[in-house]
């Protein structure tokens, strides 16, 4: 590769490169704001009737790893996000501040206690998931 | 008489077969280097769980080559050489990804999209390397396994550094994860120099909560889009969002449990034993190992800059409501990176918790280097 | 000037390698698909831990086709095509047999071994479907591995498909895997049209304990016997067996707890994601495919009937003293099967605990099928 | 194939298949009867001498998830089995129908109850099991 | 009629498929023998993680021989012929000292490093039955691989065999695992006979701490010395030596126990069946395994002696201060023959507590071996 | 082979081979040796400096199935050997006893415990430490 050559490729993999990164990530942040809000205002609609949006709500809200109360309380209000007192605010980050890190293994965390947790008919339903095979 | 000729010519073709005799003095100083990455490792805990195998693939072959041969018509190959196998198939990285989306939480990306950009604008170091990797005299393929060390991202490195330039896993591989464990020194100066007091005070706004529907969703459409228009990327986005899927369902937590753990500490051990076996001497002490280093680190620190100037333009188009830290989180290095975002923020203003706001675009850095992976292979491969 | 060019050129490769250039338009009605089938695997939980696996396996292949390309001389395959071939090559179904064995518990069909019966009449939707099978227009290798549908039994389908027809296995596995998770709403109807009042009525005595040594020699004996007469059936049920003696013995719970756990949930996320995988459009969306839905339904009301009916027959010669809903369970299916064998028995008399009796007939189906597949496989093979 | 191959291909495949499925499964109902009467009138016999048939008699009795007490008294009682009051058939009906599910899965739960309360000798017996290779 | 006769055909065809018509008759001898394996795995507890896999594999093969087929043009290989290619290619023993390094306490012997001595010389079993193995007729090869039974290690035992003479595996392994279950029956004898009673009463004094850092560098410093002397011992003690270092350094729990449990149960389930399996009635009944299993056990005594009588001289060197009791514990077989050596030094004196002492030689035993086995890869292959 | 061929191979192998291990195995008696007291001198010079010498000392002193108290002791004092009493010496036996068997495999048990006392800070660690790949 000659000096002009090696200008060419590089200008033309850095332009192209961060172009299409660009894009590629843009349009994902537009289509995940869009089917976000589409979820939202959908369940907003849903909760308004008598809940049954997701199959199994109960077991979600508490991530084990979190200290904070007011977390649960925060998963069941998806709507409302304004008008949030500075008190609440600052437990809400607190809660948010604790949860990443343990939130990330929760499913972990709530694994074991399932397993600890269930009862014969839910070994029964453990059985039925796993016998497929 | 006889049979003591023969113990002597037994002794001697022990002799000769041994490593005292057959080795590369290179190898020697491999074995020193393996010994400082143990020591790193261990002693430093500088990603032990990568760096430890790693260091001692790299021992392994250099006291005893054979342990990576190929097979011939007479004789089995090396342990290693089929252990590598799933390496050199690119076979290891996506399921490494597979454990790695079981594990991660994108819920703070979806609930701030925008994050998206700020993985996007640090991949700015992968793609500026390439640049000095072309100059620096090596080949376009070999550029773009070097470049993707800026991706912060151990699979995504070896999984397009096996496909374009597989003779330098070696020291991609070793300076990538080296790197990844060098993030809490990198990254603060950087960041510090290029944000004003005033940006680094920034307070965000709390987080909406994200729907179970929202994170259901989110692994499928990724997928969608990514596959689609950019399938080289496939196979990591993928098997990330596969595994995400396995988690965020909630109903498989049997197959998501094995993929995060057991699967995935398995695969962690065939493959950094493995791509540590790939440095042998005559390979990785040369000039161009140097050059690898250098670049890499170079990659690091410019896709940070990206991240940390891209997060100050959003800071002043949003009328500082961005705090621009947050965007150094954008080269992945999950979940350092992230960390490193908090606690510099922290040191100007204790109450001020940024690590739930890194860890979007932390994860969004993950997506971001696939990405830029899919790019490179696309146009190089 | 040239680097706009340049970049023009990336650009454009860029979209032409794409999926939306290069896919068959029946991808996209297959994505569609995919995501019926994960909103039945999450949403309704049908079989989650096959179907999810399988309905994303699907949605990447006919995003990214790549991911199942075979080697060529100068580029590896596809992730998919190397974790494929433990299907390919027959190695994934009799291990998940062992994982199968070491959970299953055969004390309620060693204390009524009458229960085999019912597990053989159970069959009988097999061999009925492979006459269907014939008169559509399949050859008599593709008819065999429509009709082992009827088996109930998704890994002695698979097992059975990837040696007489692999090119059906997609539509194949998701039919049986879809039918066994429909089974509580496909059996009550005929189970209720097959028998009367009286006979749901029927009480049957308890069974007798079985003792540890009768539960130790079970595995064996049965190994033994089905091997030497009917060596196609041996992978499947000595390693079912195996893996039963895993758990009877009590010597070696260590494997046992590996073989049921870990082994498995990593051979149902290959398994399934690549058997998901050959659903590609142009192979799925056909009439055959259509046929084979239909075909594998019928198989399985077929084999439910032949079930109930025997059930019906030993009842009378019995002088009412079996229940025939048990019959039903003999399709395999486990558990489910046997729950729905439970839950109707007791719409007519809540006192009535049909469950442990409808385990034996269920666990005789496992077996059954596998005899079944060895049967085919002779035959056809 | 012409209509009559299909004929005569289908209905082998019929008469076989079921033939030989059906024999196969009568075949091992006799051998399962015929060895389940072996093994247990020669326990019987040996349950009149001090019991040793098995190895580890005691582990076994008491299936993890099997809430009903009467469980292990059937376990200990196998060539008893007429003259059992209603009451009692109640019971261990009960017992059977909580068995199954939570039954299959007893090896599971078993184990882990195992791990944690091993002691120091039991250490080393596991790890004089897992030593071998 | 013309389906009637249809059906004879088919059934004459199953018939003829049939291991009745097929197999040699001394298969049947051999699932006798794998029945009686079975009895001793499950009722006498012999080592049963393996004994048992190897006793099932053992009757499958002989049941049905195809489960060990070679893939031809048109068929696939059978089940096991894929498993075993871990053991044909050397790869499962390796990884199996992954795990017993990730489960050994290498303490006792840095404490006491005279330890070393007890287990090299209870190698001695080796080298004097390949010479009653060379005058019995057998080539060098295969002396070689069945004098490696008496380094009582069952993964070194199949690593050496599978590389000198692969033939031999079945009965050199099952004579292995079954002379390492009988440890605590054939030991103490030969114990008593070669000990004084003087002897067997000393009291050893207590072992000096060991600190962590030298439990870190032994595994670094034992990998760099014997790969590098003798580099065909490289992959056993290589790959022990990593497990170890995963133990000792602390800072990879999760993959340390990972290689501990999951891999390595995965792992003894693929080697014990397969290995069981290349035990066919050909190859196993033959005047030739008789002579093994017979040069097996006194391999066995002879290496017992070896280790009994050098403790011996070391007692009377040291002014009793060493027991010799210990020695015997230099065959490896960890933990048994240590326990083995404490249960006979506690019959002359309840108060003596040698475990301890004897856990040295017994790790130093497994050390041993690899060394032995690397020589006789070095000199015979 | 002949008779002769035969001796020559067999003792040069028993030779040969007897040498190579004894000469192995020695050298590393004496590597280890050698090696142990300098370790143990360098730390014991460390000691008396404040302690810094290994990275995470505390979670190791108790071996989880060591019942005897004075394990942990004799852990932080390597040096100290001469002169300690015949009592002391009998628990350290009994503690040693005790040691082996559970020693090793204590890092499965201590394992257990800290996924059990994980804290979300110790949890962030953990997936600092699986993230790398
Ligand atoms: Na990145
Ligand atoms: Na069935
Ligand atoms: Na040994």
């Amino acid at each position: 590769m000659n000096f002009q050559q090696e200008v060419q490729i590089s200008l033309t993999v850095l332009i192209t490169g961060l172009v299409v990164v660009f894009l590629m990530l843009i349009f994902l942040t537009l289509v995940i704001k869009g089917y976000g809000k589409a979820v939202n205002s959908l369940q907003s609609k849903l909760n308004q009737r008598p809940r049954e949006s997701m199959p199994v709500p109960k077991p979600e809200p508490v991530p084990a790893a979190a200290p904070a109360p007011s977390e649960p309380a925060a998963e069941e209000a998806p709507a409302v996000e304004e008008g949030i007192s500075e008190e609440i605010l600052a437990v809400l980050a607190a809660a948010a501040y604790s949860m990443i890190p343990g939130g990330v293994v929760t499913s972990v965390r709530r694994a074991a206690v399932q397993s600890r947790a269930r009862s014969s008919w839910g070994m029964a339903g453990l059985l039925e998931n796993t016998r497929p095979f | 008489m006889t049979i003591f000729s023969g113990f002597l010519k037994s002794v001697m073709k022990l002799f000769e077969t041994s490593g005292l005799v057959g080795n590369d003095p290179r190898n020697y100083v491999m074995i020193l280097i393996a010994g400082v990455l143990i020591y790193l490792a261990v002693k430093k805990q500088f990603e032990p769980l990568l760096l430890l195998p790693i260091a001692f693939g790299m021992l392994l072959v250099n006291l005893y080559p054979a342990i990576m041969a190929a097979p011939t018509d007479t004789e089995n190959g090396g342990l290693f050489y089929y252990l590598y196998l799933g390496v050199k198939l690119g076979i290891y990285p996506p399921l490494i990804f597979l454990g790695i989306g079981a594990m991660t939480d994108f819920g703070p990306l979806i609930s701030n999209p925008k994050s998206f950009l700020l993985g996007a604008a640090a991949q700015l170091g992968i793609f500026t390397t390439f640049i000095g990797a072309i100059f620096l005299g090596f080949e376009t393929r070999q550029a773009g396994s070097i470049a993707i060390i800026g991706g912060a991202d151990g699979p995504t490195a070896i999984f397009v550094t096996s496909q374009l330039a597989p003779k330098l896993l070696g020291p991609i591989a070793v300076a990538a994860y080296s790197y990844m464990a060098l993030v809490p020194i990198i990254q603060p100066p950087i960041m510090k120099a290029l944000t004003t007091k005033k940006e680094r005070l920034v307070r965000m706004e709390q987080l909406r909560p994200v729907s179970k529907l929202e994170k259901i969703l989110f692994p499928i459409i990724v997928t969608i889009l990514i596959s689609l228009l950019l399938p080289d990327a496939a196979p990591l986005v993928g098997m990330l969002m596969l595994g995400n899927l396995f988690r965020e369902s909630g109903v498989v937590d049997r197959i998501s449990k094995t993929a995060q753990n057991e699967l995935m500490n398995i695969i962690t051990i065939f493959l950094g034993t493995t791509v540590g076996a790939t440095a042998t001497g005559s390979l990785f002490l040369s000039w161009g190992t140097i050059k690898i280093v250098i670049l890499g680190l170079l990659a690091f620190c410019i896709g940070t800059a990206g991240g940390v100037l891209f997060g100050k333009l959003m800071c002043r188009l949003s009328g500082y409501k961005v705090n621009p830290l947050i965007g150094s989180a954008g080269v992945s290095a999950v979940p350092m990176a992230a960390r490193v975002s908090q606690k510099v923020g922290q040191e100007e203003d204790p109450g001020n918790f940024l690590l739930m706001h890194a860890m979007g675009p932390n994860v969004a850095g993950v997506i971001g280097s696939a990405v830029a992976a899919g790019v490179l292979l696309s146009i190089l491969k």
